[in-house]
């Protein structure tokens, strides 16, 4: 099961490469998306933690696994359907790299959900990064080649950072006379009597190499630019999937150090990296004229969030989990109508872009509503999700955290609210319908139903997904 | 509690059913929306008069699938009492909108705008219903939320978007407040049920005060107290009229209903919280009232009445708080009564004018005052009930107005009189300001009606006007009627007032229950008006005979041609008050034309009064953040070699701090 | 009953006799003859007699403001004692309704100026509607003193037999008291120097302009009722200033009624030896008063 | 002690190329000398841990990708790109050295601090690996070129793997194929992705990739 979930993008990759008609190609996503949803549910059903049988234990679904997996298997999909509706669009560009590198990219993510060895883990985040490069790169001019190469440089640098930490986790281990493997459940076991500095360093390399993927600030310098420049689509997948698999990476690197009885440590540092990217956001966003580079802050945000949350944990680590699913889901609504809005517009700064509604109504509104609901208005589910967590805080007793974590989501209200507005609202300029784009249930639909879903989990919160959720908080609480 | 069910099924019924039939079948999304609105708000005022008559509280709990959350509601005399205006308004905005939705520019999508209709009575009724903190919070931003989209109906005018925005940041921000409130409540209590928060009352004075506080921004920049008003007098000329109507009627109200069910649960706070309370709500008032002098645009000017308004129940409010703790009972239950019978009154009255000022609209096709005139002759049903709206909320006799504003003074003069020093100097000089303000109420009411009703027709349209249908004409009438009865039998009024003390207040309520003179001397001294102004109509049939009367032009004082560019206009009535009393601060700008050469040519007159907090206070302070932001922006300056600097100097830092460690 | 019949008595029968005193006074100083005494019975009755003619601009608001305009002083009087005679209707707090009773007049006044839609109308309501706004306070002021030293809300009682002591205790307070309310009286009935009844340049009146369209019986109402405003509210000062009783009903009556009197003879006086104040001094003037007003308040309060 | 003594030769070595690569203008002499630093690093886990399968499979993979196949992309890369053969520093030659030899000095004095295992006390794999990891630092944000910068992340990856030489058993072989695949790939990319920029700003020069910006 695993091993299909893992091979079917895969094959359907190499096969997306082989096929050489551009108009046929696009309809391998749907397949392979619906394909691996279905796997997915399958597995999350299942439940089995068994390790896959042929790659030793490295290979395991664990909560969080499944958490991930959903989150990605279900975005994918979405976004699968959309890039048919898209590539439609822009037959003439040819699409032979990207579907096989979208297929790839969904590959390596559900790899990196799955991998149980910090190797692994590694090798399937760099493959990401890789995978994703050429969709960041559709576009082909020249600010799409400087995002680009920016995010490959970065990403680089930043995952053999990430690298080094896991050598110095090796190395911890034998400093410490424990069993040397990279095995998570061996370092899990072997982690209480690791040699503290050797895990420290290597705890911090871990954050900033898979920090500078999830983008916390100040590493997040390569993500306005990527999102910025990236198809719609794309911006959704690197924001909902990506960000939370190299989130995964980080609480997965959170259970070492929980392991190895040194979560407090790491707990602040999550905190402070927290509150550092709530506050560049807050900074980023105000006056923001270009309202995909302003998605992109937002992302910034919520990887803010979501640490602060792990950091705090109790209830909040809840709050966290389940604001990983929100906001993967809630930006794939917001870039997906952003993309069509670029689309119509043939523009993304907030001078050009005037009166959306009035052009393309329906992603217009679902802009605005994925606005409120990123902010956390109900009934959306982040509102949901983010009171949790600023409970747990304030249950915490840090209320100055609480504090400026609520300040600062005011202040990216505002910042968001007002370039939202000015380019829903308001009366578009002249040169009107210059652009091919209309809008159709292919690019729409798919928004269309994750605001829905993000709706119903902000009104009614399913057994399946709390238990699931609550799975996955509870591996952060309890120390194996 | 099953009718309260019914009226939330009705009202998601009417919100999903209304956007079925789409752009095409106007009509019948309107019907859908609106009918299943009134339904839902007849079956909820039911459930309203039972809430109120029955003793004791009904608790209803459900369990929530939202971590921390539970559907639990309460029923009780304080929730009861605001269900009451509620439905009131809500059912004749719904009957006015009917009729109102179907002309005009409002043609274009009024099923969605149903649907925002329903959704925003479902989710008042739940913030006064509900006993949870998590559902509170929830239901008070879709509140926020579903008032923001009516405000925004007409989205492709600019500033009705720009109305909106300030509203919606207004009250965003304020909901941050209260989200403090909640968690640090939550935090010490333990659970997010209202139940539970009973253990606040053991808070010692300082944090009480620091949790008072929070309510008081949180639910004042919905309110529109003072300095967070800014939002209103956009809002609600935006908004169509039923809806501003439910706005200032009622959903500025359920502000002050979280005020007082959630400082109940606060200890009985120091006498300063009051002095807070009255002096926000003093100058609220005199500020409110003063502006809407100025006002050109009828509903601007209605909209700062409001702020007017709700400044003296917050001034009735805070004396209570004050005189409850320096021990005057009597006083502290004839404030509360006064409060909360004035906020009732002021729901019924504020928003028969907002419908009646959309009737003008409707008739003579503009806001500004000075495009009416006349109206009274073509649109005579209006017109009435409009005079009795002014006679309402300028609290004279024999309207329900009086009533509210009599306990109010009743509990001043009744402290006033008795203390002496300083204690009895606060009182006195509210006493005077009050008086004060009642005089500018009367000028401002003088200046709507004789501008926008009396006189001759100052524009071609409002010449045109024609009267509004029975929809409008009968929602109008019912809360007229209402008006006068209240007036008539101001025992009700004490009753429900006292019925919603009961929780906030028993003492006061039992006291309430002792004053049984009062009330009826009252009732009894406007019924007596109206037999002196019978009588003297009578007299005067009877001198005047059966010959019809011979009508001619108005005396010009010797001029001929009187016109109606010749006759006062909106700015003309209020010169004389501007120079007199108000403020430099309050000066609306004039560009004026006046002064003539000796070859005078075409000159223009300009007449402008925004909002000095929001021009002068807020707007500078927030461009002044957001450059002090934007200095930041070089940290983002597209330099690879500079972002790899971030990430190498960030690694260093950290392991600097860990090893510190 | 009695008191009831006799209070109707003296306010329909005396009231229209205090316009001829002042008159009458004006006309002595003037050194003229003057009008009879009861020159305002015979205009009264000459325009209950006439047929009226009305704007075709008007509605029935113009109609309503005599009506309401006779009505408010004759409700008004029964809450106020008439010298010893106390008032036939008294409640707790009734000062409160007496205030808005002659707002509720005002009110129909303006509207019904307004409605004419004339520009000088307009203005005249405007300046009644923003003075009369200022006069609202002082009003207050002055029965919160008599409130306070009665220990009473009921006008009745405040203008008791209480003042008898009262003005031994509190003597410097109530002087203010009855200079303040004075003004009022001046204010509200519109006479020099706040307004000039019997100028004929429209531009320099307020009341009188107000009700330039009126005829016929409609204008013999406003002058009653006018007539009647001015005697409730001089009811009041003239209590102040003979707060005593004799005991006996006849006496006491004659001792109002000559009170009553002496009040039109002093308003002439002033009416004769003052000039009409310059319109923007009017407010100052007012909000003078009611500082006065509020520092006789002070008094007590210490 | 004396079994790491070959070793600690050839990481002299590598140091010596270090300083090389920071001093030297030339482009493609900086690309051969990072490949052969790649095929000298390739050498040791040899000497390291003996001629076992493990660690002659690592040694071959690293040399054929590190010192064979990334350098091979490379100089097509810029020989497909007429560019211009200087490494054009943001930073003189002169400071870069310096800078490079006092985190070099620092990297030695640091790395005998570090509380190491016995084996490993005196060894020079610490030192060297991290004075490499700070050349490829300097390399990347020293330089204007791209391909410069790709140059330094592989000098960065190097360094990485020094370390990993350490523990090379603690390294499964199928993850040190794959870490090293995943190298090649990126680098791959890279190359393309210079190839574009050739193309679109007609220079290989960063300064141009600026006008993405706040």
């Amino acid at each position: 099961m695993i091993a299909a979930i893992l091979l079917l993008p895969f094959c359907g990759g190499l096969a997306a490469f082989c096929i050489p008609s551009d108009r046929f190609r696009p309809l391998l996503l749907p397949v392979c998306g619906l394909a691996h949803l279905v796997l997915t549910f399958f597995v999350i059903q299942g439940g089995q933690t068994a390790p896959l049988p042929m790659a030793g234990n490295w290979i395991v679904v664990d909560s969080f696994s499944r958490l991930i997996l959903l989150i990605v298997s279900l975005l994918f999909c979405g976004c699968s359907f959309y890039a048919v509706g898209y590539l439609r669009y822009r037959i003439v560009w040819g699409n032979r790299i990207f579907v096989s590198c979208l297929l790839i990219f969904l590959a390596a993510m559900s790899l990196a959900a799955v991998a149980r060895h910090l190797g692994l883990l590694w090798v399937a985040v760099e493959a990401t990064t890789v995978a994703s490069a050429p969709l960041i790169y559709y576009n082909r001019n020249r600010l799409s080649i400087e995002a680009t190469w920016k995010y490959l440089i970065l990403c680089s640098v930043g995952i053999a950072l990430a690298m080094l930490g896991i050598l110095f986790v090796a190395y911890a281990a034998l400093a410490g006379g424990a069993q040397v493997s990279l095995q998570f459940d061996d370092i899990l076991r072997g982690a209480a009597n690791y040699s503290t500095p050797w895990l420290r360093a290597g705890f911090v390399f871990l954050l900033v190499g898979f920090g500078t993927k999830a983008g916390f600030a100040p590493l997040h310098t390569w993500k306005p630019d990527a999102y910025g420049e990236a198809p719609g689509v794309v911006g959704a997948l690197l924001a909902g999937g990506l960000t939370s698999v190299a989130f995964l990476a980080l609480l997965r690197t959170l259970q070492i150090m929980e392991a190895a009885g040194d979560g407090a440590m790491a707990r602040e540092a999550f905190l402070a990296m927290g509150l550092v990217s709530l506050g560049f956001a807050a900074v980023f966003v105000i006056r923001q004229p270009d309202f995909k580079r302003l998605l992109a802050y937002s992302s910034v945000e919520h990887m803010g969030i979501l640490a602060i949350g792990v950091a705090i944990g109790g209830v909040a680590t809840f709050g966290a989990m389940l604001h990983l699913l929100n906001n993967a889901l809630t930006k794939g609504v917001l870039f997906l109508a952003a993309g069509n809005i670029h689309r119509r517009f043939a523009s993304k700064r907030v001078g050009e872009v005037q009166g959306a509604i009035t052009l393309v109504p329906v992603s217009a509104s679902l802009f605005l509503l994925g606005f409120l609901a990123i902010t956390g208005s109900p009934p959306f589910a982040p509102f949901i999700s983010e009171f949790t967590i600023l409970r747990g805080i304030f249950t915490g007793g840090h209320y100055l955290t609480g504090g400026l974590f609520l300040f600062f989501l005011a202040v990216i209200f505002i910042g968001m609210g007002s370039t939202v507005l000015s380019v829903v609202f308001g009366t578009p300029p002249e040169r009107k319908g210059d652009t091919n784009y209309r809008e159709t249930i292919m690019t729409t639909g798919t928004p269309l139903v994750l605001l829905l879903i993000i709706l119903i989990l902000g009104i009614y919160l399913p057994e399946p997904v709390w238990s699931l959720v609550a799975e996955a908080a509870a591996l952060l609480e309890v120390k194996p | 509690m099953t009718l309260l069910f019914a009226a939330f099924f009705l009202f998601i019924l009417g919100a999903l059913l209304a956007v079925i039939p789409g752009r095409t079948a106007a009509r019948a999304a309107t019907l859908l929306g609106s009918g299943s609105a009134i339904l839902g708000c007849l079956f909820g005022l039911i459930a309203a008069g039972q809430g109120l008559i029955a003793e004791g509280a009904e608790t209803f709990s459900l369990p929530w699938s939202m971590p921390g959350g539970a559907f639990s509601l309460r029923l009780d005399g304080l929730s009861a009492f605001f269900l009451l205006l509620l439905f009131i308004v809500g059912l004749a905005g719904a009957l006015y909108g009917a009729e109102y939705m179907k002309g005009g520019r409002e043609r274009r999508r009024p099923g969605l705008h149903w649907t925002w209709y329903n959704l925003l009575i479902l989710s008042m009724t739940l913030v006064v219903t509900a006993a949870n903190g998590l559902l509170f919070l929830f239901a008070w931003e879709c509140m926020s939320l579903t008032s923001f989209f009516l405000v925004i109906n007409e989205y492709d005018l600019t500033e009705a978007v720009e109305a909106g925005w300030t509203y919606l940041l207004a009250t965003h921000l304020g909901a941050a407040f209260l989200f403090a409130f909640f968690l640090s409540a939550g935090a010490l209590s333990g659970s997010l049920e209202f139940a539970s928060f009973q253990v606040l009352s053991q808070l010692t004075a300082p944090v009480a005060s620091g949790f008072f506080l929070l309510l008081l921004v949180g639910f004042g920049s919905k309110a529109g107290i003072f300095p967070f008003h800014v939002w209103l007098p956009d809002a609600h000329p935006a908004a169509p009229s039923h809806v501003s109507a439910l706005m200032s009627g009622v959903m500025v109200k359920t502000a002050i209903y979280g005020l007082l069910r959630l400082s109940a649960f606060l200890p009985v706070g120091p006498a300063w919280w009051g002095s807070l309370l009255m002096a926000i709500g003093i100058i609220g008032a005199l500020f409110g009232i003063t502006m809407a002098a100025l006002q050109r645009d009828i509903k601007r000017s209605l909209a700062y009445s409001t702020v007017e308004n709700i400044g003296i129940i917050l001034l009735a409010l805070g004396f209570w708080m004050h005189s409850r703790v320096n021990g005057h009972p009597l006083a502290a239950a004839f404030a509360l009564a006064g409060g909360l019978i004035h906020l009732l009154n002021h729901a019924l009255f504020k928003s028969l004018l907002f419908l009646g000022a959309g009737s003008l609209m409707h008739g003579s096709g503009s806001r500004n005052l000075n495009r009416m005139g006349g109206l009274m002759r073509r649109m005579p049903v209006t017109g009435l009930l409009i005079v009795c709206g002014g006679l309402a909320i300028s609290a004279l006799p024999p309207f329900n107005g009086l009533i509210g504003e009599w306990f109010i003074y009743r509990a001043l003069l009744e402290s006033g009189t008795v203390l002496s020093g300083l204690a009895g100097f606060f009182p006195l000089v509210l006493i005077g300001l009050l008086a004060l303000v009642g005089g500018m109420v009367l000028i401002v009411m003088t200046r709507i009606i004789g501008i926008a009703l009396a006189g001759e027709p100052r524009s071609p349209e409002a010449a045109k006007a024609r009267e509004a249908g029975w929809p409008m004409g009968s929602a109008m009438a019912a809360l007229a009627l209402l008006c006068l009865t209240g007036g008539l039998m101001p025992v009700f009024l004490l009753q429900v007032a006292g019925r919603a003390a009961t929780l906030i207040d028993p003492s006061a309520a039992t006291i309430l229950a002792g004053t049984t003179m009062a009330p009826w001397w009252l009732g009894i001294m406007a019924i007596l008006l109206l037999v002196c102004i019978l009588a003297a109509y009578l007299f005067l049939r009877w001198r005047q005979g059966r010959t019809p009367v011979p009508a001619s032009a108005t005396w010009g004082c010797g001029f001929a041609f009187p016109s109606s560019r010749m006759s006062y206009s909106a700015e003309s009535f209020t010169e004389l008050p501007q120079s007199a009393m108000f403020c430099s601060c309050l000066q609306p700008s004039t560009e004026d034309g006046r002064e003539i050469g000796f070859f005078p040519e075409a000159r223009r007159f300009a007449f402008a009064a925004p909002d000095p907090m929001l021009t002068r206070v807020f707007k500078p302070f927030f461009r002044w953040a957001a450059e002090v932001c934007s200095g930041f922006r070089g940290l983002q300056a597209g330099q690879l070699h500079v972002y790899l600097l971030y990430i190498f100097s960030a690694t260093i830092l950290l392991l600097v701090w860990v090893g510190q460690r | 009953m009695l008191e009831l019949l006799l209070h109707l008595f003296l306010l329909l029968g005396l009231s229209p006799l205090l316009p001829g005193v002042i008159g009458k006074t004006k006309a002595l100083f003037a050194g003229r003859t003057g009008p009879p005494f009861l020159q305002s019975y015979y205009d009264i009755w000459k325009l209950f007699g006439k047929g009226l003619v009305i704007s075709r601009t008007t509605t029935w608001v113009f109609r309503a403001g005599p009506v309401v305009g006779l009505a408010v002083p004759v409700l008004a009087a029964l809450l106020v004692p008439f010298g010893a005679i106390s008032a036939p209707l008294s409640f707790t707090g009734d000062l409160i309704f007496f205030v808005y009773l002659f707002g509720l007049a005002r009110f129909f006044t303006a509207s019904a100026a307004m409605d004419t839609g004339s520009s000088f109308e307009g203005m005249g309501a405007a300046r009644e509607v923003t003075f009369s706004c200022l006069a609202e306070p002082t009003v207050f002021f002055s029965f919160i003193v008599l409130a306070r030293l009665s220990g009473s809300l009921a006008l009745d009682t405040m203008f008791g037999p209480a003042l008898y002591t009262a003005w031994q205790s509190a003597g410097p307070s109530l002087i203010l008291v009855v200079a303040c309310l004075f003004v009022v009286v001046l204010v509200e009935n519109c006479r020099i120097p706040f307004d000039d009844p019997n100028t004929h340049l429209e531009l320099t009146m307020i009341h009188e302009v107000m009700v330039l369209d009126h005829s016929g019986p409609d204008f013999g109402m406003i002058l009653y009722g006018a007539a009647m405003k001015l005697f409730v509210l001089g009811a009041l000062v003239v209590r102040l200033v003979f707060p005593g009783s004799t005991g006996n009903l006849l006496l006491d009556t004659l001792l109002f009624a000559g009170g009553m009197l002496l009040l039109a003879v002093v308003i002439g006086l002033v009416e004769s030896t003052m000039a009409r104040l310059r319109l923007l001094r009017v407010p100052q003037l007012l909000v003078g008063t009611m500082l006065l007003s509020f520092f006789s308040l002070i008094l007590l309060l210490r | 002690m004396d079994n790491y003594n070959p070793a600690n030769m050839l990481l002299l070595l590598v140091i010596l190329f270090n300083f090389f690569l920071l001093g030297s203008s030339r482009l493609n002499a900086c690309i051969r000398t990072v490949a052969i630093q790649g095929g000298i690093l390739s050498l040791l886990p040899l000497f390291l841990h003996g001629f076992s399968g493990h660690s002659l499979i690592l040694a071959g993979g690293a040399f054929l990708l590190k010192g064979i196949a990334i350098p091979f992309l490379l100089l097509r890369a810029i020989r497909q790109v007429h560019i211009r053969r200087e490494m054009e520093p943001l930073l003189g030659y002169v400071p870069t050295l310096l800078l490079g030899t006092l985190a070099t000095a620092g990297a030695f004095i640091f790395s005998d601090r570090l509380p190491l295992i016995e084996i490993h006390r005196g060894s020079l794999f610490i030192p060297v690996g991290l004075a490499t990891l700070a050349t490829g630092f300097l390399m990347l944000i020293t330089r204007r070129k791209a391909i410069t910068q790709a140059l330094g992340y592989l000098i960065f990856e190097n360094g990485v793997f020094i370390f990993g030489m350490l523990l090379a058993e603690a390294m499964p072989l199928m993850v040190e194929a794959g870490v090293l695949l995943d190298l090649l790939v990126a680098v791959f990319v890279m190359g393309i992705v210079m190839h574009q920029i050739n193309r679109e700003f007609s220079t290989m020069n960063t300064d141009q990739l600026s006008s993405l910006r706040e």
